[in-house]
């Protein structure tokens, strides 16, 4: 095994790999641009190193400054976690070079799988359906627009290096084909360093379900079953869960074989994540392979009882899968709200800023995965996911209460969240009935407006608090500075204790 | 006490005064009992209606910050000239600037441009977000203070115009 | 179902409860005593009241009062949480006659397990080996001696009411007899408002072992395997893990069956635990019915996915229970550790006092279930108990790294707590290797007394803060008290990023 | 800048200074360098014989509370006249009190009575802990305070004894 892995990314993900690392005994070191030298990953870290300026690509995808650290530092292996250098193939083909183990798949399968155009011809050939579109990119307008007529519009406008809806445009007319394709190459030009952009037919209202496959060097693949996606915010998914409420298990043992057999073909090790669209009819397509440990892996690992991330660091050393498919079960249902640093009440405008107060829900059934802590600065040149809540239960509808309650119980103040909008999105009816699918923001935006109606009890507390604490917060301060009184024990300031006020 | 808050664009006037067992607090002249008041370091609870309120705050400046049942809260406390921008820019006399810091991705004019009011003047990404700065107002570009790939800085002049007279 | 249930307890488990309640969409009344005004679980409730004086007496034991405000708020049910009235059938008789239903089984079969010599009768009739000693109580001192002579030393002097270690006393010799007997049920009296005491053979260096049942109104018993819970000091359980590394599956099948045969016996109703010894060479004996939801009820909750506290009041409610022995197996090892406000430095006295810090661990596998907040005053009024740390992973050897890890990551300061002491506990070889029973404290003391090896790096840290915090921290303290400067957006407090500094 | 810390009854002497890169600390006349330090408001980290630490701290009054990689300390800094109390009973003159707030479960004196070193004179209870105070010294019961089943307040009398003059 490992003695010691560069964990290549910030945030929660790091945090969330430092800790399989070190339930393994492998000790970690953590990297980190100027702007993030007070940031929380670097507390789970034996080693740290400062990789540059805050701009990613002066840092986080500075490949060479990566590489020469991890040598440096002595990491056999290095976790690049999701986003980043995740899905690049470069930064693979670095780390093999420099005999450094890329925990992920080979940059062989890493290239094919990250080629959309080539990922489908392979999933083709092993008879998984697959949306109708271009076999191939194309420098030439001509060639997108016959392909958009042939298909009929809608059609959709992809990133081919992309993940993640970034690059992404839904074209509905030809006349919107040109400027599309335009925005949706510069966007992916600036995400992935790649313009390459190409053309699907469009599914409308479709849900997005993807399953986890995880295979090991030895041939061994099983799949950790699926997760429905199909709450996104601009191709964005925000809330994810499992299982999925529209699969029946027929279906699911189908998916989840055509999935597998996409890993196989691809000759893709590690933990992989196979996207399929199911439209209305419950027919499904192969939509791409993540060939990352995903943001919401979590849900997975509560229903089936895996540790993802622990199999990933086991794969890569080249262990071999301890279990089967027969071994693995769904067990209780859970769910992911991915809070993030945007305001909801100024159309999501990102919210960095620094957090004044921050009380993280806990208890039976709660997992929180979080990358922030009171009185940091969250810098503004990031992803502004801040933490990621799930619940497990034992049914989709004491998790959905019990995911109400804990977004009710999240509190972050300071900065903006969409902590209030993720509630208003699992108290809907339609969620609750698990009828939704891609287009259910945009279905329910009048429910997911902000009410603002709790302002009379806003106002109340604020008048409250302007006229009770704000005197004796200033004698709090005072105590804390440490600067004045001589040491009572507890005991001594017992006895002013409120007398039923409550 | 009397004390005015803005909340996104609405001042409410808030006047509060200690009555038997509580509070009296009269909002935008409505009136309303307060009972079993108690206050600590970040979280204040009180009765309303009989309703129970459980509310954390925190404070930076004159601004509150409240957590309401899932529900969030920024008041402004109101004391002369207060900071009042939410909107993706401000704008400062002649110039445009983003309110964000973050990387200057594209910038769609040149100096001696006559642009039109809500003309896209640059492109500025922050988190992974791109936001458009458009011209506030009809006029020539006087001056760019950066160029593409530049990290801008929050309210600093990015893009100048000669505001047009328009009388 | 119930609208509304009032939550006879404070701190975390009343918390536990109440987010129970909100998930099945019922409505809490929490009750407090003077002294706790100002503690967490209130913040948990929909409605309040407060029931008297600080005194246990006064307030959570008070029977009439809990009853009357029961009514008065229109309570359905009383969820009493383990400690204080859980196991007082006294209570329970009041609930039952004012028309409340009590959480729990009914008073009969409380009468009948809490008296530790008639549930001994109970459970010999259904043939599961119980611990030679007493088959009644007594008043005379000879019927002790010649019970003892009868058995041989040691024995045993147990709380005929008790629970917990309270009133318990081993006695090797005779001339220990009389005094032992006498403390005893001085402690019992004062723990549980009743001196009775009886006498046991004392089984040596046994692991203690308790089964989780669960059965309905409608005769269905399952039970949810097994707690080990050797780990105590002074009698009082303190960390707690299951499966139990000592039980193969064929005794831990027959002891389950065991466990539900005593259940049935008693008629008992609701969660409830029975508790065995089990000798050196695999012997096991009944020990007693722990008639409440237990301290360590999460370490099952997380291994078998069954919410005990639901199932509760389902069961209360009429309810039937929706799965069979069957359905239930054990996926994963979980640990709790017990987090206490004492002080090990001082042989364990506690340790009330001002929480002036708190971050509590969060991450994949870990609960908390939490009853305190930064700023809180610990009372000295109750039992020391915090919170409860729950690790679950895959394997054991993976639930105990992350146990270690995450009591190193939880952070209390201001007041003494267990949490250094746990974290050594984890960390010894005999913990990891399973091989302990109930006198693992006594005999690996060395390896658990604080050795403080760390005291320069907290002199440096110490001569750091003090040195170039604290008059950042005046600073901080006027911009917190909201009296000062002018409201700046976080945008224009940036630009003071440390360089590389770290 | 020079410390001295109290840690269970022990002091230890601390000189700190800026150096080249960092701090050098001088602890009980051993020397330490300490690099690549940062402090927040409640953690500070700096590497130290080239491992980092990244420590949790609060502070009250003149006592800092640390926590160290599972392990925990509560520092004092000396200045003059400091509490230091740590045992289950402090000795005022003559009386015996408990220095926790709790029920007084028994009386085993009365007064008049001769008492020897270490008697139990009573038990109080607290976080169901049962505490004896005992009599620091030989003496006579001067006088009792509280009665049994009263809740006792920290650090008041509660058993007052007349000394025997022992010379």
């Amino acid at each position: 095994m490992f003695k010691k892995i560069l964990i290549a990314n910030r945030g929660e993900i790091a945090i969330r790999i430092a800790r399989a690392c070190h339930e393994m005994d492998i000790s970690t070191i953590g990297v980190y641009s100027t702007v993030d030298a007070n940031s929380r990953h670097l507390w789970h870290m034996d080693e740290t190193v400062c990789i540059g300026e805050p701009a990613p690509q002066a840092s986080y995808l500075n490949i060479k400054t990566i590489i020469e650290q991890a040598r440096r530092t002595g990491a056999q292996a290095i976790h690049p976690g999701y986003g980043f250098l995740a899905e690049n193939a470069l930064f693979v083909k670095a780390c093999e070079d420099a005999g450094i183990v890329f925990i992920g798949p080979s940059s062989k399968a890493m290239i094919l799988v990250g080629d959309k155009v080539a990922s489908r011809n392979t999933v083709k050939r092993v008879d998984v359906p697959i949306i109708p579109g271009m076999e191939a990119s194309s420098t030439d307008l001509a060639a997108y627009r016959s392909m958009a007529d042939q298909v009929g519009y809608p059609v959709i406008v992809k990133a081919s290096m992309g993940g993640g809806g970034k690059g992404m445009r839904i074209v509905r007319s030809e006349k919107e084909l040109e400027p599309s394709i335009a925005a949706g190459q510069r966007e992916a030009q600036s995400a992935f360093g790649d313009a390459t952009v190409y053309l699907e037919k469009y599914i409308q209202n479709p849900r997005h379900i993807e399953f986890q496959v995880i295979r090991d060097t030895h041939g061994n693949v099983v799949h950790l079953y699926e997760r429905e996606c199909s709450i996104q915010r601009r191709h964005q998914k925000i809330i994810e869960e499992t299982p999925s409420p529209a699969l029946d298990n027929v279906l699911r043992a189908k998916m989840g074989d055509a999935a597998k057999s996409v890993i196989k073909a691809a000759d893709y090790t590690n933990a992989g994540t196979v996207e399929f669209l199911v439209d209305h009819n419950m027919k499904f397509y192969f939509l791409e392979v993540n060939a990352r440990v995903q943001v919401e892996h979590p849900i997975t690992e509560m229903v089936t009882g895996v540790d993802i991330v622990r199999h990933q660091i086991l794969i890569a050393a080249g262990g071999e899968l301890e279990f089967r498919q027969k071994d693995i079960s769904q067990r209780g249902h859970a769910i992911e709200s991915r809070i993030y640093a945007e305001d909801p009440d100024s159309n999501f405008m990102p919210s960095p800023g620094k957090i004044l107060f921050l009380l993280e829900p806990s208890g039976p059934g709660i997992r929180v995965d979080s990358g922030i802590y009171q009185g940091w600065d969250v810098p503004p040149h990031y992803d502004p996911i801040l933490s990621k809540l799930v619940t497990l239960a034992e049914t989709r509808e004491i998790s959905i209460a019990r995911m109400s309650k804990a977004l009710e119980n999240y509190i972050i103040l300071g900065i903006k969240t969409n902590i209030g909008f993720l509630k208003r999105i699992v108290d809907t009816e339609k969620f609750i009935t698990g009828e939704y699918d891609t287009h259910f923001i945009d279905d329910n935006e009048e429910a997911l407006i902000p009410q603002h109606d709790k302002i009379t009890q806003a106002l109340v507390a604020a008048s409250l608090v302007k006229t009770t604490r704000n005197a004796v917060f200033a004698v709090q301060s005072v105590a804390k500075s440490g600067q004045v009184r001589h040491a009572m024990t507890p005991w001594q300031e017992l006895g002013h204790w409120e007398i039923c006020s409550r | 006490m009397k004390y005015k808050f803005e909340h996104l664009n609405k001042t409410h006037t808030v006047e509060i005064k200690k009555s038997d067992g509580g509070y009296q607090v009269t909002i935008d002249k409505k009136d309303y009992d307060i009972v079993n008041y108690s206050g600590h370091d970040n979280i204040v609870s009180f009765k309303l209606n009989k309703e129970l309120n459980n509310i954390y705050y925190a404070q930076a400046g004159d601004t509150i910050y409240l957590a309401v049942g899932g529900d969030y809260y920024s008041l402004v406390l109101e004391r002369g000239n207060v900071f009042k921008g939410t909107g993706a820019q401000v704008q400062k006399g002649d110039s445009v600037q983003s309110l964000m810091p973050g990387l200057l991705v594209k910038i769609m004019v040149a100096v001696g441009d006559d642009v039109k009011e809500g003309t896209t003047l640059a492109i500025v990404e922050a988190m992974k977000m791109q936001n458009e700065l458009r011209a506030p107002r009809d006029g020539i570009v006087k001056r760019i203070n950066y160029k593409e790939g530049d990290q801008v800085e929050a309210l600093k002049p990015l893009v100048e115009l000669e505001i047009l007279k328009n009388d």
